[in-house]
């Protein structure tokens, strides 16, 4: 047990748990002060309930088996870990993943979902998507894992995941009111900056602490990382500018998302000069992508879709062309990662033919079908029994009185009031 | 010249500027204020501890008008602000003496 | 005695301010506003979405003041807040039945 | 009908509220908003620099009432709004030539 | 001298001194605007004061001794240090919990306490209250903790003691003027949630940090402050659902740093399932604990006897029974820790008997007593000379203006101001 | 390639990252609400941008030569790195120093500049000034380094470097409107706050992980980035409490910062105590240094002169005083360093004359003049060409509606708006 490795990947554990707090601020920036502790809340329950959730039974099921399809009971309970082993490091880092996961999806219902239906939502969504698809993914033995998809941080199963599943949400969820006539501009853009921040700084840990350990492919994770957040801000800037004659906040820190997202799967796979260039498109694609929603008429209201799902697809298809473990030290096609299991081939710009990228097609359009089916199944569920919507009153009221009994600001400097117990 | 001031439901203000808008109005002025009223308020909870809201966000409309505008312009503004809830807000009326426009001191309903 | 309100642009408090305590003028209050007219707003864009913005931020300044004061007081104001810029905004007066100060239940001029 | 303003300090807005409730007003609007005045402000230092800020925030209240109760309304307000130290604040009262409720259309006394 | 250790430790230095401006806005949005700097310039006060008073004096006397009471001042001025092995680092990083812990008590005292006093208050306490208990509690030869009383990061010498003297300072203060009848709601809940974040984040270095390794302890340790922040998160939740009808963004908040404090003395000795445990029973008292203020009628503003003298003990006292060093790999009842000194034995679930959970009621038996005795002493003797209280008047008008000469907020968007000089 | 070192590094180089969004809140609440946006862009686009050419050509440029001139390009584009050493390492941490260096200058500009001139000024600077500099200063065999003059983490090539080139920007640019007679407060003191703990928590990857190990130079590093942070903060309160009356919250901010820019240069250099002295001194000396702007009537607005420049310049020179390599176990002359060609000699109060202050002076000035001239012609190009200074009507409005398109706060708690596409 390397002291080294080990505190590289606690430390990137308690950058990512930061993360799902960055993703509140990001989202909660956005909604109208009369809604922005409903997203705080649909944030922060994620990070209450999913790791507890993770750790009984997740983690084991995720990532414990022999088989392609999924784990076993053997490491519920947290049983069975050796303390002088990475696998409990491996557990809680992990556990980080699961629990901002879902969190993304709250992007898309915002303004107008039951907190009681989230509360339900999130821990079942937990189970019967997000455990399997990582095991497949993820899993030493899971099946598209071992036909030779590459996702080093989770592309696939986290983002293209979680924007499906978004997508089947919204649908069942139905409008805002007033959509998309009316919008409503976000209350704190200072929010959503503290929140981009948060996030980029935390992604570092997310993608550089998925090699699991501090050695050279966790370098290259790393500077991948900040150079595709930085050419996919550039790139949104650049069409900003071209296309609305302005640059705005919310552009660069979109841009930087999207750039984040696309890098996730292929950080560990591609050169320095891959990771711009993926940056780069990925931050022109998202940037006409957040669009679309108007006229296909879904409203993602803060466009998890047009960033997470786009953008992990980018990243996730462009491994195909761009992924070049060869340059990057890694014996291709050889047994490699942490688990010695890894198969990296080369992508169709470096030799490797199309083989890699039919393999990142067939893992994506997987993880899109089952997600998205099985979703759309779990909120038809929930719709039909509980009820997914907030009534329209409490729409137009605000989602903090109604469905937490709080307001986020009392502005007024010094009145003070009647406490009634 | 006569005052014309309104009490309204936050997200009413944009149907209710558009109807104004529709009849001529060139002008007006608006604040974020908070009402008191049947409409009641809401609770919140902090630690446990109730608290009892009595006041509710509401927009106040201001705008000076012709006298013989007044009717036309009221009706509008009912039109466009109810809602048929409770709270739907209150207009009144005041008189103005004299209305002057800053930029050149122009008076009366040039002024407007 | 009359009330005396005025809509001004908001980097002009200071100057108006300055101007009515040269001429005497001891109290007013002041509010946060948005105002809608000739002026226009602007546009606000969010990821490729625009919006309208019709309504610019102003000051709305209040004094009750004593009837023989007000023409002083008006033009005084009118050529502080002035800038000749469209959206300089509007002073009104209004009549006043009776001023109490809360301190003193003085009435009339001397609760001004 | 008559309007009642009051401006007030902040700290006072429950008392009086309980108060007008108590008389038997069921409706008022407040707004905040910074005041000028005798009691004057206080001074703000930032990297060494003072700025003297002369506006205190304040509460506006304003509540359209029957004429034959302006008397009892304003003596209950002053009484709940006082201090005694200076700040307390204003009340003046303007005539209103009608009031609506904009969800029922009613007017006058009804309307309130 | 490893690299790793000196890496973990001190990134976990880092974390926890960003723990303090972390718990002035988790403060700070709890007060009004007219208070929220002063509640900033507290905690920030804590950091600049503390920290130099540590290196010249403070540690050699908390943990430079081979008595059972109080160090030397061998190691004052940071003379004799050796660079080439850990020592220096610990020194450091204990600066940090040197520097929170006078932070904490600054959430009762919020609203009315004069600047000027609080300035004198924080060095003086340090001095006084925190370098003996540090001593007794933490240093090898501590008396308490060479009885064998267990606290791993800081439940009994940290939690309990600014909890318990955070009561003895309001005593002598006195209640906010119209409180309990009226109550000031939170003017900012998104910074209040920012703090949350903030906390939760440092304190992975602030438990995990105080293994002074990157061993299987730290692991576990950082573990047990994920779940037990966790469930006790989700414990106040349910608590809140079942009692109120609501699910608060302050009761999640409020449970999350009720869970951290709870496993901060067991994150080093209990295994995760121990962790949920203790974080579910944390979460459940804390919710009853912070209401208790009503009924005795001392005005605690931001709960820190709620939530920190409250989840320290139980935490604390629930060692007594959850401690299992032995399935943590430690030789039981041997000289273990990072200084080898560490006694540990089992807890009474775990078939140690009552011996452990007497050390620990005896040891924050005698921090309580201590800590309050001394504290009052030294508050009365401050408000008897330059007095503790701020002006009636100036508690109306507001602590930022009155005791500080600024205001938090300027919105005017654009309203310029004559400069005075 | 050491583990420890890897995770060091690395962690320290997010940390450093997260620092440029900081100094975005640090700005931005001192601003008007108006100009918030623009100043958050005018960082977050030093962050996008600067990165992407320092890994294209940046780096190469400024490190990798033999000569004492500039660098060469046989990094550029990433290419030639050996991911089983520590230069990819070096690279990348060195990248997040290239970004904010620029970013620095933004304080100074603030309120007035034209975004479009911003733009192009960032990348142009780095170019022209920052890369030059920095090889002088820092590249093993940088002619200021190689004669013997000393900077740890900084404060010559970038404090100093970038404080007088935002004299120089501002002499162009001229005053706002207004300006000295009116001033315009603080809109948001919590984002002030905010931005100084997130940069006073990144500093320490700043300056500890500039030695680019966890070893025990580090561990000083560490210790002095917190003593003289701390020292400096509390001096700079002590100033306002006798001269103004009152400790303000914005005193403690800059003091701490003013701590962190003087140890920037020194921090590898001194001991603790040494440290402390430094910090005080910055603290005192910055303090009144942030009101020599209106004696001369230059509009520094947020004032990185007063605290970068001569925060840098203090730190700096007192290394000619204060440095004991000696004392922190470095062969004194010999070549020591992480690469092994740094000439460490002792400070006049140490022993080893007046040689190492005459080359702090040397270094410094030099920097002041290269720096000053090529950055003043630079601006006066800009401001012939493109201009740099917005309208005065863009001024009045703001610059976030008339750069940007956007306002940073809506506060209308449910006013939705008209999307006109
Ligand atoms: N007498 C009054 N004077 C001034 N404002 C009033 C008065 N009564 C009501 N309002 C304003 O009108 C709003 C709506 O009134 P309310 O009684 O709640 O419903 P409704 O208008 O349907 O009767 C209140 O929130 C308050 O702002
Ligand atoms: N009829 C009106 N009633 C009330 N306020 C008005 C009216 N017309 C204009 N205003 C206020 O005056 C401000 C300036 O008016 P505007 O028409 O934009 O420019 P100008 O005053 O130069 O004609 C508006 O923003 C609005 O706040
Ligand atoms: N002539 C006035 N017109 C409008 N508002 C006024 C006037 N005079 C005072 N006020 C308001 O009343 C508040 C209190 O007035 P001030 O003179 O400070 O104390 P007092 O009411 O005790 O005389 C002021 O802050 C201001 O908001």
């Amino acid at each position: 047990m390397d002291s080294g490795n080990v505190a590289w990947v606690l430390i990137c554990g308690a950058l990512v748990l930061f993360m799902t707090p960055g993703l509140a601020f990001f989202y909660g920036g956005m909604v109208r002060s009369k809604n922005v502790l409903n997203m705080l809340m649909m944030n922060f329950w994620c990070v209450v309930v999913v790791p507890l959730l993770w750790v009984v039974v997740g983690y084991s099921l995720a990532f414990n088996g022999t088989g392609g399809w999924l784990g076993n009971f053997d490491k519920a309970f947290g049983r069975g870990f050796d303390f002088s082993g990475m696998e409990p490091v491996v557990m809680i880092f992990l556990a980080t993943f699961a629990a901002i996961t879902p969190a993304l999806i709250a992007g898309a219902v915002a303004d107008r979902m039951k907190f009681a239906a989230w509360a339900i939502f999130v821990p079942l969504w937990s189970l019967v998507v997000y455990v399997p698809v990582t095991y497949w993914v993820f899993a030493p033995h899971g099946w598209l894992r071992a036909r030779g998809s590459l996702d080093f941080a989770g592309g696939t199963s986290i983002h293209v995941n979680a924007g499906i599943a978004a997508l089947a949400v919204v649908l069942v969820l139905g409008k805002r009111r007033g959509w998309p006539k009316e919008g409503a501009p976000p209350h704190s853009m200072p929010l959503v900056m503290l929140g981009t921040g948060i996030l980029w700084f935390g992604w570092f840990g997310f993608n550089a602490g998925s090699e699991l350990a501090a050695d050279g492919v966790a370098v290259q994770a790393f500077i991948n990382t900040f150079l595709a957040a930085a050419a996919a801000g550039l790139a949104w800037c650049l069409v900003e500018r071209v296309r609305d004659g302005h640059i705005t906040s919310l552009g660069v820190a979109s841009g930087i998302v999207a750039g984040l997202v696309a890098i996730t799967p292929a950080c560990g796979f591609v050169t320095s000069m891959s990771s711009i260039a993926i940056g780069l498109i990925a931050g022109v694609i998202c940037c006409f992508a957040v669009r679309v929603k108007f006229r296909f008429g879904y409203d993602d209201a803060l466009d998890v879709i047009g960033v997470h799902l786009v953008g992990g697809l980018v990243g996730s298809v462009l491994i195909g062309f761009f992924a070049d473990p060869a340059a990057l030290g890694y014996p291709p096609g050889k047994g490699v990662g942490a688990d010695g299991l890894l198969r990296a081939s080369q992508g169709l710009f470096f030799g490797g033919g199309g083989g890699l990228l039919a393999e990142q097609l067939l893992a994506n359009g997987v993880v899109l079908v089952f997600s998205f089916v099985v979703t759309f199944v779990l909120a038809k569920a929930l719709d039909a029994t509980i009820g997914l919507r907030s009534t329209e009153e409490d729409e137009v009221v605000g989602l903090d009185v109604t469905q937490h009994g709080e307001a986020a600001y009392h502005s007024g400097s010094d009145r003070s009031m009647d406490r009634t117990f | 010249m006569k005052l014309i001031t309104a009490i309204i439901k936050p997200f009413k203000v944009d149907d209710v500027k558009t109807a104004l808008k529709g009849i001529g109005v060139v002008g007006l002025t608006l604040t974020e204020v908070q009402g008191f009223g049947r409409q009641g308020g809401h609770t919140e909870t902090f630690r446990g501890s109730e608290y009892q809201i009595d006041f509710v966000p509401k927009v106040k409309i201001e705008a000076v008008v012709r006298p013989e505008d007044v009717d036309r312009i009221v009706e509008a503004l009912v039109d466009a602000a109810r809602t048929d809830k409770i709270g739907d807000g209150k207009v009144w009326v005041t008189d103005v003496d004299m209305v002057i426009r800053i930029r050149t001191g122009e008076r009366g309903s040039d002024a407007l």
